[in-house]
């Protein structure tokens, strides 16, 4: 079926990951991410996947980490104060090397905060809302098309790396409904290849004689030198995923740009209205759009200031937390500025345009 | 001489009091109230009784019971 | 070209389906599109509204704060987003719900009594269908038959006895501007 | 002439944001004559949780907390101790109360906090929009359970009042239905007792109401009432569960 | 000659980390021995808690997960849905099942997952030193509530097993003692009968055991299983609360 | 009693937070932080206090926000595993500006990992591990002495801003030993009057008339706008007190430093230590220590580089998360070093001074 | 011919079996094992009947019967 | 002057306490000092010890990796802390409880029937006691007079009847180095 469909963007994540060989999916509902888990409730079982309501969101991270442990594609959703209590059972999943997918369909915060889009949990995804040294490898879609597509880019870099991806969308982008074309979906042989594709650390039938395993799911470990060791080697993974897995759009990126802006996910997309705007007015403004926000295209971003470039200036849906990676990408060459709206406001192209003319 | 009244601020016209009315003298106005509802009325207080139990049975408070 | 819509009514009376299908239509006449509900607890009782974009470029934000094309099915509605529509835009009431009139004179404002006009073709029911038909009707924002065919595979599979009723209403609606 | 009923004095002059013929408002103003009453509205503090009774905060004429999801035991626990004079109770659905709030709920009752729980059991989620609830009756609808609730699947309602009165330390274990005028009457005589009982520091206490959600049920007010009689009184027994005032002298 | 009881092969060849005379060792054994006896080792997954069981996870000789605090009936939903095939098991302490773990008991019991849960009550928090339980004896002494437990404040232990046999779902509910021998062969025929159930995936099967724990309590191990008689089973009783074998035919 | 008596950390800032007025404790026992939960069991109910071992630590925190509503000192305590727990719950007490005390005695991670002290969960206490746009003060103090001192300044400052404060020190400072001299209880009439500055907004009794209050604890607003201004009052709030409450301290730190140090808490101490060996060597190595770690001290580390400083190293127990701080501090005027070990691993200052001797 | 062994790589020395066996045929070693624990051993194996039951209260699996 | 002490033993043999009674002689010396006990489950069973630092500067880290002076009372924790003791350190063993002795030439080791003192004194509870008297024996670094006076304050209030036996062991383990 490579007709497009239109469909919201907590629908197509969903179908998407159903596609990409998900079985498994365990979540609570909450605005504005229910649709997601409606769609699952009504379509794992026509797939014979699973699908469970959670008594709530840390049953629903711990469900996923049972199901991980055993090599499955499992997934789990929420927004904002949901994907706060799976904190501790991210770093758990971190910690004992489990891949699976997390949604946050972000909503203004803090505390219950309100329903409507926002970035505001940028820190808590790309650098560890949890406890210890672990990361999560967080992608931010910024079109329906993008998060249908990212779904099945999360498992398969969840299976690469053996570690947790998020999905860092908004209210925005799960709410919207745009044209989708989705992926053929995998077929049963090719689910049962991805689960085997684990048998070498899984928990799953044992047999007597050579062959025997023992296979433990686990991040404890008492003795330091030992745990230092499994950190260690966390990081080494992690340093390959920045090595490899960064991804990134620039959107006109030229020598000349006066400006160079950065945003990611919804706010991106009034970004690039807004310098295609500019555009016609006769003013070069680039935008560098990061789609994994961990690993972050720091080197790209810092390869993008020519000469020309005055400043770089971070949008956000926020009130500024991405913009601390973006200095640390610009390393003092530039100043950086930024324009963020909370609480569940999204900037208008003019409010973009109005910042940047500020510095033209 | 029993009273009730609606006060069509709080009413959002759902019927429940229409239904508890033993003496079946509540209906919906015609009017809407700001919200959009055809509240409630009493077109015939003389009949009321002051049994309390659209007071009762109504979710929005909305009524007062004299007598 | 770009088209920024609201459609804004009760809640049962399906604003989010008119949406969808203008959406729908215009995506398979090759523009792009985006759909956006308001959503939450505010829709509950009051009214529910929903921001369609249909443009031939990249849409930036999907929420539309000034429409270009307002359809108001009542009263709550028009007075929300009559305000805000930009100069020059077309706004289509639902008469019949619509006691009070906009007090501006820079749109182009239609009053039509469509839930009647529902009522004629067979049942309130169909009232999302009359307002697309005028939608069509006022701004060819969409052909008439990328939509009559949009309906048809519809409802063919899901509620044939209702198609008839349906493309009643969108006929009738397209065809209240003659 | 004289007012013989009218608002309580400890509800405030704000219109509920429940949907027509939502009995949650029907709750709020047996709390709030009880409030009366008891003259306690000037050392009463409420929690509110979050379902569509998380505006709880705005409609009592007293302090109030809003409370994370499933918390308001915790939340009330910490009030309570903080000011013991003070009666406190929390108002929580059924997703808030019986699914991410269990361990919450079983602990402050098994502490006997000395607090009032006022439990909405709609059998459904009412404020995300209809999901299942665990008091989702089987075979129920719902967005999230599309093919009914699956008791084999995902097993059966849970009976928060029956579940709670194992334990020993609640005083009083009540539930009420508020499907007819008659019983709204009755069921205030337990909404008073459980806040007379509060006042007078007697220990836990618990009133769980059988409700509706005409909205999410997709059924109008007046049916909703009905169905909710067919269905939900079948499985929940109204009752008492618990009653130390009536084993224990004097309580406490 | 012929052995006639050694160490099971569902036991790993490594030395519990428990403290000397601790009978936690015993409950891991009984369930060794069941496995072996249903010839379920290769089909068998379990999940070990936090608390002084932790390593639960190296002793038994199957594949484990180690799961956070209180969530390891959670984890094991995700593991036997995950794998429908294998029997399932947690193994968890009083802390970790009933104070931070509550929901997710309650709730897998209440949908009644196919698995069987072991639960090691000692009255005690054992791993981090002897800090109070919920399922702490009124008046004892711990290191969180060094004047004895006050239930009047904190209200009294928490009977797990009555508890979840409130619940519609589940299958099998015992409480056994493995305070003597005789109670351990008592003891192991309830262990078999969980697993069994469990591998003719019948539902939900929950073994409490009444254990000590001598480091904590601060009595050396045979008298620790002398205080444990007098003192917890006065409040814990021993007994089935749930036995759908004998009440439906076949079970489900 | 101006006595210097020999005291675990955990006990230390437990006697030193009913000294300062905390009459409420709520808390769940974990490995390294036992000792301040059970010193609070022995010693609350002698001051007429309330301790309550909760449920879990996410009732815990609820408890927390519940008394803080009524305007209490109150305080909580965990480790790693057990804040994570608390994220969704810190999120709601920073959303409804609620004042609160909570310390955080860090263990190695991720996940379960081990017990053993770390600096692991800096980015989750300076950054926001929990939803929204929101930050907490934290305190890292280095000695017992110090943390026992910092618990008054906690609830001082959590009371000033109505912010939630974070004691960030690890197991080493929890299990220690060293002499601490305590300041003197305060009074039952001066408790009561910092109970009083918070009735015009805290939960408590009513009267009818004039007087009549509705106070109402929160952080739910469903309109955006509304909502906005409230998370910008929280970030007018967040800065003034990055103007006026950063605190560090600055060790040798000279015209002359070839080296500058950064480091805080338990890791300061060996680098101080260091710094002292290398000075007998004829080294100039300044440090500065972050003493609240947010607000972070960043001109004084950027005002602290003079023209001899060839370079900057981060010192941490973790495998590198203040480091990103110090370069956003620095802003590309130094190259950047760092030295860390994970789980659980304390470095000696033998590996300290190798790390600083590769640049001298 | 009945007979009990104790493997000292497991045992503890917590005493349970002595006090489980009928016969009263166990007790401590004068030895120590790598932990430290005078483990238990049987000083008289010809009584033993085979009852199992020091297997059976052993919490840390050291007893191995044979019959 | 800088002492980095290790004392380590069973569970029961109260090791945390003799760390704490010379950290706290040690203070009132008008010494920096540190007291750093082994932690969590790993105690449970197998041995038990303590880090204390006794210096007259600032002290780094209180974890005493490498000591100057050791108290060993098991096999286990000479068999653990006697190769990492510092060349030249003082070494003191319970040799009642340590067949096995040190392979090292290069430390000043004593080993004294600790145990057997200790019950000569009338307990082995009073070992931790004997223990000390001998480090303050072996290497003045604190006062007989300090130590004697925290042993009075704290144990008059707790339990005047252990008094006698325990300050006997503090001098007897004091005056086994004559
Ligand atoms: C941690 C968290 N999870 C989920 C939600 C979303 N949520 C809001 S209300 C609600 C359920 C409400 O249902 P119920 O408690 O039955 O009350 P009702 O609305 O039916 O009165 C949920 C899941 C949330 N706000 N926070
Ligand atoms: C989230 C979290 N909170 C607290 C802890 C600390 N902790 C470890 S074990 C334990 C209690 C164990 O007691 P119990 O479950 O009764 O088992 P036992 O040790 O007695 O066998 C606690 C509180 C933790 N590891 N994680
Ligand atoms: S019951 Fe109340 S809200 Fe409903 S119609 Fe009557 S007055 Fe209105
Ligand atoms: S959604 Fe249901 S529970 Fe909520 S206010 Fe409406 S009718 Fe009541
Ligand atoms: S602490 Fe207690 S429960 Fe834990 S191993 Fe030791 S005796 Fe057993
Ligand atoms: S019961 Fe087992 S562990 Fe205990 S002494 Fe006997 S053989 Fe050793």
């Amino acid at each position: 079926m490579a007709q497009k469909v239109l469909m919201k963007g907590n629908e197509a994540v969903a179908e998407a990951a159903i596609r990409a060989g998900c079985r498994l999916y365990f979540a609570y509902p909450i605005t504005p991410q229910s649709e997601l888990i409606e769609y699952m409730a009504k379509m794992m079982p026509k797939v014979k996947g699973t699908f469970i309501q959670a008594e709530s969101e840390v049953a629903a991270i711990n469900m996923v980490y049972g199901a991980s442990g055993c090599g499955r594609r499992v997934m789990t959703s929420s927004s904002s104060p949901g994907i706060s209590l799976k904190m501790e059972g991210l770093s758990y999943i971190a910690g004992a090397k489990l891949p699976a997918v997390v949604v946050n369909i972000q909503r203004g915060g803090p505390g219950l905060g309100d329903i409507q889009p926002s970035q505001a949990d940028y820190f808590q995804a790309t650098k560890g809302g949890g406890h210890g040294d672990y990361r999560l490898i967080v992608l931010a879609p910024n079109s329906v098309q993008e998060f249908a597509d990212m779904a099945s880019e999360a498992f398969d870099l969840a299976d690469k790396y053996r570690n947790p991806v998020m999905l860092l969308a908004d209210g925005l982008l799960g709410q919207m409904m745009e044209p989708v074309e989705f992926k053929p979906a995998k077929t049963e042989e090719e689910i049962e290849k991805l689960n085997k594709q684990h048998y070498d650390w899984c928990m799953r039938t044992n047999e007597d004689g050579d062959d025997r395993h023992h296979h433990e799911i686990n991040s404890l470990e008492l003795d330091p030198n030992v745990l230092e060791k499994h950190v260690l080697s966390l990081h080494e993974k992690y340093k390959d995923i920045q090595k490899n897995e960064v991804r990134y759009e620039k959107i006109n990126v030229k020598d000349d740009n006066e400006i160079l802006c950065v945003a990611y996910g919804t706010a991106s997309r009034i970004v690039k209205s807004a310098i295609t705007e500019l555009q016609k007015e006769g003013h070069s403004v680039g935008l560098v759009r990061p789609i994994t926000v961990w690993p972050y295209p720091s080197e790209v971003i810092a390869n993008s200031i020519t000469k020309k470039t005055k400043k770089v200036i971070v949008f956000e849906l926020s009130l500024g937390q991405m913009v601390e990676d973006v200095k640390l990408a610009v390393n003092g060459k530039l100043p950086v500025d930024f324009l963020g709206r909370a609480g569940g406001i999204v900037f208008t192209p003019d409010e973009v345009i109005a910042k940047i003319k500020e510095s033209l | 001489m029993p009273k009730m009244t609606v006060d069509p601020y709080y009413c959002k016209g759902c019927g429940l009091c229409i239904k508890a009315c033993p003496k079946k003298i509540i209906r919906f106005s015609e009017e809407i109230n700001a919200k959009g509802y055809h509240y409630a009325e009493c077109f015939d207080q003389d009949s009321c009784i002051a049994c309390k139990l659209c007071y009762v049975t109504c979710p929005d408070v909305a009524i007062t019971v004299e007598k | 070209m770009k088209a920024d819509i609201i459609c804004s009514g009760f809640g049962g009376q399906g604003v989010l389906t008119i949406g969808k299908f203008l959406a729908q239509a215009a995506m398979k006449e090759g523009k792009k599109v985006s759909w956006l509900p308001s959503y939450g607890p505010e829709m509950r009782g009051g009214t529910a509204n929903v921001s369609v974009i249909i443009s031939d470029n990249d849409i930036a934000s999907p929420l539309v704060s000034n429409p270009s094309i307002l359809v108001a099915l009542n009263q709550p509605s028009l007075d929300k987003f009559g305000p805000p529509t930009q100069k020059g835009g077309v706004i289509l009431v639902n008469s019949d719900m619509t006691p009070n009139k906009l007090k501006r004179d820079d749109v182009d404002i239609t009053y039509a009594p469509m839930s009647s006009i529902a009522i004629e073709c067979g049942s309130t029911r169909v009232l999302n269908m009359v307002s697309i038909g005028m939608v069509i009707g006022k701004t060819k924002l969409v052909k008439y038959e990328t939509m009559e065919q949009d309906l048809r595979d519809f409802l063919e599979v899901k509620s044939p006895e209702l198609l008839e009723a349906n493309l009643k209403a969108l006929q009738m609606g397209m065809e209240y501007f003659g | 002439m004289q007012v013989i009923a009218q608002r309580p004095k400890s509800l405030r002059d704000i219109p509920f944001t429940y949907c027509p013929g939502c009995l949650h408002g029907v709750a709020h103003r047996l709390i709030a004559e009880s409030m009366d009453e008891l003259d306690i509205r000037n050392k009463t503090m409420g929690v509110a949780p979050v379902g569509c009774s998380v505006f709880a905060y705005k409609f009592f004429d007293c302090d109030m907390a809003q409370a994370a999801h499933g918390r308001a035991p915790a939340v009330a626990t910490g009030m309570k101790r903080s000011r013991p004079d003070m009666c406190v109770f929390t108002y929580q659905g059924d997703g808030d109360l019986a699914a991410i709030g269990t361990a919450e709920i079983v602990h402050a009752a098994n502490r006997g906090e000395n607090i009032t729980v006022f439990f909405v059991n709609n059998a459904i989620y009412g404020m995300t929009g209809g999901q299942m609830a665990p008091t989702t009756l089987p075979g129920m609808k719902t967005s999230t359970s599309p093919y009914g609730r699956d008791a084999d699947d995902i097993g059966y309602p849970i009976k928060a009042s029956e579940l709670l009165a194992t334990l020993e330390a609640p005083y009083y274990i009540e539930r009420v239905s508020l499907l007819s005028p008659q019983e709204i009457l009755k069921a205030k005589k337990c909404v008073h007792s459980a806040l007379k009982y509060n006042k007078e520091k007697r220990g836990f206490t618990f009133i769980e109401f059988i409700s509706t959600c005409p909205t999410n049920w997709g059924i109008e007010p007046i049916k909703s009432r009905d169905w909710a009689r067919e269905n939900m009184l079948k499985f929940f027994e109204i009752g008492c569960f618990r009653d130390k005032s009536k084993t224990v002298e004097g309580g406490k």
